[in-house]
């Protein structure tokens, strides 16, 4: 094999079944989320940028937007730039102006208070997001 | 044979022994180290408490005191003029281990800290001395990795996972070795003007031991396999506090930190066998105390242990009982804190291995086979020796635990392991290479990798009657049993038949594993090899000697016989059979005295 | 304690790795507001181009979205680089991957800050 | 009590070029080391099995290993520690030479590449020590009980995708250096960390803390040579 499919390899297998603690599942997460918000921002700065370019097109994409797929996927999306937010905080605030509390504890709680935050915030958002797509796409709530 | 190398000097073993010596011989002349462990993986690495010399930083301390606590630690049987020179040395070379990087731990004012070990006191008050330089309870590891980065640093040559078979003697020189290399399984020849023995010891010959897996006598087997003798087998020191079963080593320096030993009385027993010094008595008055409570069934639980109570509340107490106080004149108290921040590896041990931990439980411990004071006979420039008229062979040396100068005698005290390893260590790499410079190398024969090969195709074509397993179980629990604290002649007799027995048995050891790479299931077999012809080797010493001395204790005969006995063992291994000399013990300053701590 | 002053030179690596973090830092409320209110509060049945109009005719909200085009794509396409270099592991295949992600990043900025700037040009509609 | 061990297998010189696992149902006790099973498979079960070990009680770093997904000392952990079957594989990242054995020499160079040995040539005219306050000495004691056993390396998402990045290990060895008041190379370790293969490859995964052995809090000494490199100061 390559070098580069070895690397490839050994990276998922690592990925997928190194049992790691907390970090492990952060690091994971933090990527994912970034990455997923990335490729939605390029698509984003894309489809905005049709009301420049090519005006019409701009409601079929808007249109495409509030399909329920992509409406679920833009709640997942709102955890995703929440949870990688937090996240990202918490290691700036480490690495920037605290790097003595990167131990053990800190680490065990500091990302299990992240994700339970992050939910806590996403929670509401995904209530009301929930409710406009079952409103608009389902004519529920009397919509 | 495509597997030929040449240096001047080839050290075999990458502890702190053999690092020592590649730093000082690598300066003069071309130098390789061989070591079947990675260097950092030796057993160096494992020492704990500290590295004993009289520095005097926080108390009065000086070289006379620390030669005498020596010699008579050793219960005389230590040579007198290797002992005071070791002593001397001990002063600079900790000092530069300090200026190679070593973190020592420090005292308030910036110095080297020091702390407290057995055997080790004041020759005025007989009080224990603070002598034992350490870096926390990793003393051993951090000397470790300070030579190797200095070796890294001076560019000298390592091959790693390499274990030497066979040393090739041509006309009564050394000529070079013969290796295995691990990975590969191909051997290889070093030819070489000097070599150097720094293989570590031998403690795998018992079953309750704090010695590495890799502690299977390679060195001394190796050269008693070419005439070459091993001299005082018979001293092999165990040390009191093992813990229960595993063996695994908890430091003297527990009890130098106010650490106390009781039996299931809940007594502090050591009063009785030593007043003075109590706890802090050498480690062969120790080991024996204990089986001697545990014989008088006084146990823990009726069991063959004892606890070790570091809690800061025992500590205190006792320290309150003995007066014990700081240099400046303050009681001596510890917290829980300051043992954690002493001792913070013990504790983890504990904590892993037994469930227990030392600020709020006792410790269970026995005594573990530790340390060979015996082995191959070397003078003070670390040159081999012989035969009883120390004759020098030529290009070859010894060095650390492998070697007996010696220094330690009967019984080695605490720290002077670590200090013997650089001591010597530097002296042999000095000589080495100072000798290979002024000669040539020695022609090898054609057939230098025959003997090896020989070995090696024994096990690979063996019956496979016998397991190795079953053999190193069967030794190593006659050996404890009969060869270990307490000696009778029938006893020690008994393990000698079964030795013998074993090796008639060993011939039949076959292999599953008929490959090259990395076969070590071959390699235990001949580790096995090794630890019998030890193992022979030390029965035999001990069975000869008629007295008690230092950590040879015979119930049959109690005491230490001066008359007949002031004199070292050698041990040669001709023609399937061991034969004894003996060379005496050289004497400068110190006549011997009766041994009271 | 070490009193010992040492010199370093920020190289781009250095330099990125404290990017991210300020940049992730300043995302927070960017990136937070910018969802939550497009997402949340508006909802996206509400936007239509009109909307989008209407909001990038003031200078304001042109300026919170070009800072938040600037700030958050660049870092997406820098931390999207560290990854890269997770796979690519020579020299010349990192630099290659940089340049690409480089120009990927000023077309697709480019494109989004004309958009922005000119804003919507419902006529054409 | 009885636990099955599932042990990773590899052998080319046989010809077992596809890893597969073997399984052995023992008898033991809880507080047995799994060093002390494999001990027991190795003698009794299957000799051609292969690992490395030495001191037996995690000091040496001989036998680090990934136990049931994670990389643990062999040595260092009990039966009763683990849930059974325990489940016992090569370190990640570096080539497997023979079943538990990995091919140590690219941590061995990253370790290298680091200068980790003390840069200080002046010695005290009096041939002493050199001073150093025990606050001086505490700054870097956590990072000097490294024993090299590659656990934390070998954990590290950044080093499975890149085996070019130094590795923590490497970095707390250098740490080690860096913050130790007697040393004067911190500059040129500091440079050598400063690169794309250096501390930057670090994504504060954590692995490696969970993983050390020592307990050295690795993370911390990465992110104090990261910041060094910032500020210019070893405070
Ligand atoms: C748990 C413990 C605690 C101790 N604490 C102290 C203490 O506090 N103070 C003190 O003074 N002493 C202490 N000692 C004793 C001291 O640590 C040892 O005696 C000493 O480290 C031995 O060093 P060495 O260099 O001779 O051997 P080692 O460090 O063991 O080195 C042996 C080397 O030889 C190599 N080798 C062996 N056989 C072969 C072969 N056939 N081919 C190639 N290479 C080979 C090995 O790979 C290794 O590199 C302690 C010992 C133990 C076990
Ligand atoms: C909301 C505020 C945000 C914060 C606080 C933040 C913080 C961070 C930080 C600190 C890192 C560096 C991680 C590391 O080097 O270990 C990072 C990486 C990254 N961020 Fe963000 N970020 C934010 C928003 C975004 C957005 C909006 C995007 C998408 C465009 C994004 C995409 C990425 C990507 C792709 C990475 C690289 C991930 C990796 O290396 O595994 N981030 N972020
Ligand atoms: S830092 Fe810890 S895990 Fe890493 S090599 Fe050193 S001891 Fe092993
Ligand atoms: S696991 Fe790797 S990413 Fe950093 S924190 Fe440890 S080195
Ligand atoms: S055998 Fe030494 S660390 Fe496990």
């Amino acid at each position: 094999m390559t070098p580069i499919l070895t690397s490839l390899r050994t990276t998922l297998t690592g990925y997928l079944r190194y049992r790691g603690r907390e970090g492990h599942y952060s690091f994971l997460m933090h990527r994912l989320t970034g990455l997923g918000t990335l490729l939605f921002l390029i698509i984003h700065i894309l489809d905005t940028a049709t009301v420049y370019f090519f005006p019409s097109l701009y409601e079929h994409a808007i249109a495409l937007y509030q399909s329920t797929p992509f409406m679920l996927g833009e709640i997942g999306l709102v955890f995703a730039v929440i949870y990688h937010g937090v996240n990202g905080l918490r290691i700036s605030v480490l690495d920037l102006r605290l790097p003595e509390k990167w131990t053990i504890a800190t680490q065990r709680g500091g990302v299990r208070m992240t994700f339970i935050l992050s939910t806590l915030m996403w929670l509401p958002a995904a209530g009301v997001m929930m409710y406009n797509m079952l409103q608009h796409n389902y004519g529920m709530f009397g919509g | 044979m495509s597997n030929q190398h040449q240096y001047e000097v080839v050290i075999v073993g990458g502890g702190g022994a053999g690092l020592m010596a590649a730093l000082y011989a690598s300066r003069g002349a071309k130098t390789a180290v061989l070591s079947k462990l990675y260097p950092t993986r030796s057993h160096t690495g494992a020492a704990q408490g500290g590295i004993g010399a009289a520095l005097g930083n926080q108390e009065e301390d000086n070289t006379g005191w620390h030669t005498f606590d020596t010699v008579k630690g050793s219960d005389y049987l230590g040579d007198q003029d290797a002992i005071e020179f070791m002593c001397q040395e001990a002063i600079p070379v900790v000092y530069e281990l300090e200026h190679m990087g070593l973190p020592f731990s420090r005292a308030a004012d910036g110095r080297i800290a020091q702390r407290r070990f057995g055997g080790h006191t004041n020759n005025d008050t007989k009080q224990p001395v603070l002598r034992s330089c350490y870096a926390a309870d990793r003393t051993g590891h951090m000397i470790l990795q300070t030579l190797y980065q200095q070796c890294i640093k001076n560019e000298v040559t390592f091959y790693d996972e390499f274990q030497v078979l066979d040393l090739l003697v041509v006309n009564g020189s050394s000529a070079g070795v013969v290796a295995v290399e691990l990975a590969t399984g191909e051997l290889h020849t070093f030819h070489a003007k000097s070599v150097i023995f720094a293989t570590g010891g031998h403690g795998r010959v018992w079953e309750v031991t704090s010695n590495a897996y890799a502690y299977t006598g390679d060195g001394v087997a190796i050269t008693l396999r070419k005439g070459i003798p091993a001299e005082d087998m018979e001293f092999f020191q165990f040390h009191p506090t093992g813990i229960f079963k595993l063996g695994i080593l908890i430091t003297e320096g527990v009890r130098g930190e106010g650490g106390v030993l009781l039996n299931n009385d809940g007594e502090r027993f050591m009063e009785r066998y030593a007043p003075t010094v109590k706890d802090l008595a050498s480690r062969d008055v120790v080991s024996r105390s204990m089986y001697l409570e545990v014989r008088d069934g006084r146990g823990i639980n009726g069991k063959n242990y004892m606890n070790l109570d570091v809690r800061p509340e025992t500590v205190n107490k006792y320290a309150e009982s003995d007066g014990r106080v700081l240099p400046d004149g303050t009681p001596y108290r510890v917290t829980g804190d300051d043992i954690l921040e002493k001792l913070p590896d013990i504790i983890d041990f504990c904590r892993t291995y037994l469930g227990v931990d030392p600020l709020e439980q006792m410790m269970p411990v026995q005594p573990t086979a530790h340390y060979a004071m015996g082995g191959i006979p070397t003078n003070m420039a670390g040159e081999v020796l012989v035969d009883d008229k120390n004759t020098v062979m030529p290009g070859l040396y010894a060095a650390g635990e492998v070697a007996c100068v010696s220094v330690h005698g009967a019984n080695r005290l605490g720290t002077n392991s670590l200090l013997d390893l650089v001591v010597f260590g530097k002296q042999a790499g000095l000589r080495a290479a100072e000798f290979a410079q002024g000669s040539d190398f020695v022609s090898l024969p054609g057939d230098a990798e025959s003997y090896t090969h020989q070995q090696i195709d024994q096990f690979m074509n063996g019956s496979g009657k016998e397991e190795t397993a079953d053999l190193a179980k069967e030794m190593k629990s006659i050996m404890m049993e009969h060869v270990g604290v307490f000696r009778t002649e029938e006893g020690m007799t008994q393990a000698r038949e079964k030795i013998a027995e074993l090796k008639e048995r060993f011939k039949d050891v076959g292999l599953e594993d008929k490959g090259k790479v990395f076969n070590t299931e071959m390699l235990d077999a001949w580790e096995l090899g090794c630890l019998l012809d030890v193992a022979e080797v030390t029965a035999v010493s001990a069975v000869a000697r008629k007295e008690s001395r230092g950590a040879h204790a015979r119930e049959d005969f109690p005491k230490r016989d001066d008359d007949n006995w002031m004199k070292h063992t050698l041990a040669w291994m001709r023609d399937g059979k061991v034969d004894l000399g003996y060379k005496p013990v050289s004497v400068t300053k110190f006549e011997p005295q009766e041994r009271v701590y | 304690m070490n009193t010992q002053k040492v010199k370093t030179s920020k190289n781009i690596e250095a330099t990125a790795w404290r990017f991210m973090r300020l940049s992730g830092i300043l995302l927070i409320p960017l990136a937070w507001f910018h969802v939550l209110l497009q997402d949340v509060v508006v909802g996206v049945h509400e936007i239509d181009i009109d909307y989008v109009a209407v909001r990038l005719a003031n200078v304001g909200w042109q300026i919170f979205d070009i800072l938040l085009l600037t700030f958050a794509f660049a870092h997406g396409m820098n931390g999207l680089r560290q990854v890269v270099n997770d796979f690519v592991h020579t020299e010349k295949g990192q630099r290659r991957m940089a340049w690409l992600l480089l120009v990927i990043w000023l077309i697709v900025s480019a494109i989004g800050a004309v958009a922005v700037i000119a804003g919507a040009r419902p006529e054409l509609a | 009590m009885q636990v099955t061990l599932r042990i990773f297998r590899y052998n080319p010189e046989i010809g077992r070029t596809k890893p597969t696992f073997d399984s052995y149902n023992l008898e033991v006790e809880p507080t047995d080391r799994i060093l002390d099973l494999m001990e027991e498979v190795k003698a009794y079960h299957d000799g051609t099995l292969s690992f490395r070990r030495s001191c037996a009680h995690g000091v040496c770093g001989s036998d680090a290993m990934r136990i049931n997904g994670s990389n643990k000392l062999a040595c260092k952990v009990l039966v009763q520690d683990v849930s059974s079957p325990i489940t016992l594989e090569p370190l990640l990242g570096l080539r497997v030479i023979k079943d538990l054995i990995v091919d140590m020499e690219p941590f061995m160079e990253s370790y290298r590449s680091i200068l980790p040995y003390m840069v200080n040539d002046d010695i005290p005219e009096d041939g002493k020590e050199r001073l150093q306050s025990p606050e001086e000495r505490a700054r870097f004691d956590d990072t000097t009980k490294c024993i090299l056993c590659a656990a934390c390396t070998t954990s590290c998402p950044s080093f499975w995708s890149n085996g070019e990045y130094v590795g923590p290990a490497a970095i707390v060895n250098a740490h080690r250096f860096i913050f130790d008041s007697r040393d004067k190379a911190a500059s040129e370790r500091l440079e050598i960390l400063n690169q794309r293969k250096g501390v930057w490859a670090c994504r504060t995964a954590f692995n490696c803390t969970e993983a050390c052995p020592r307990e050295i809090h690795v993370t911390q000494a990465i992110a104090e040579v990261k910041r060094a490199v910032f500020s210019g100061s070893l405070e």
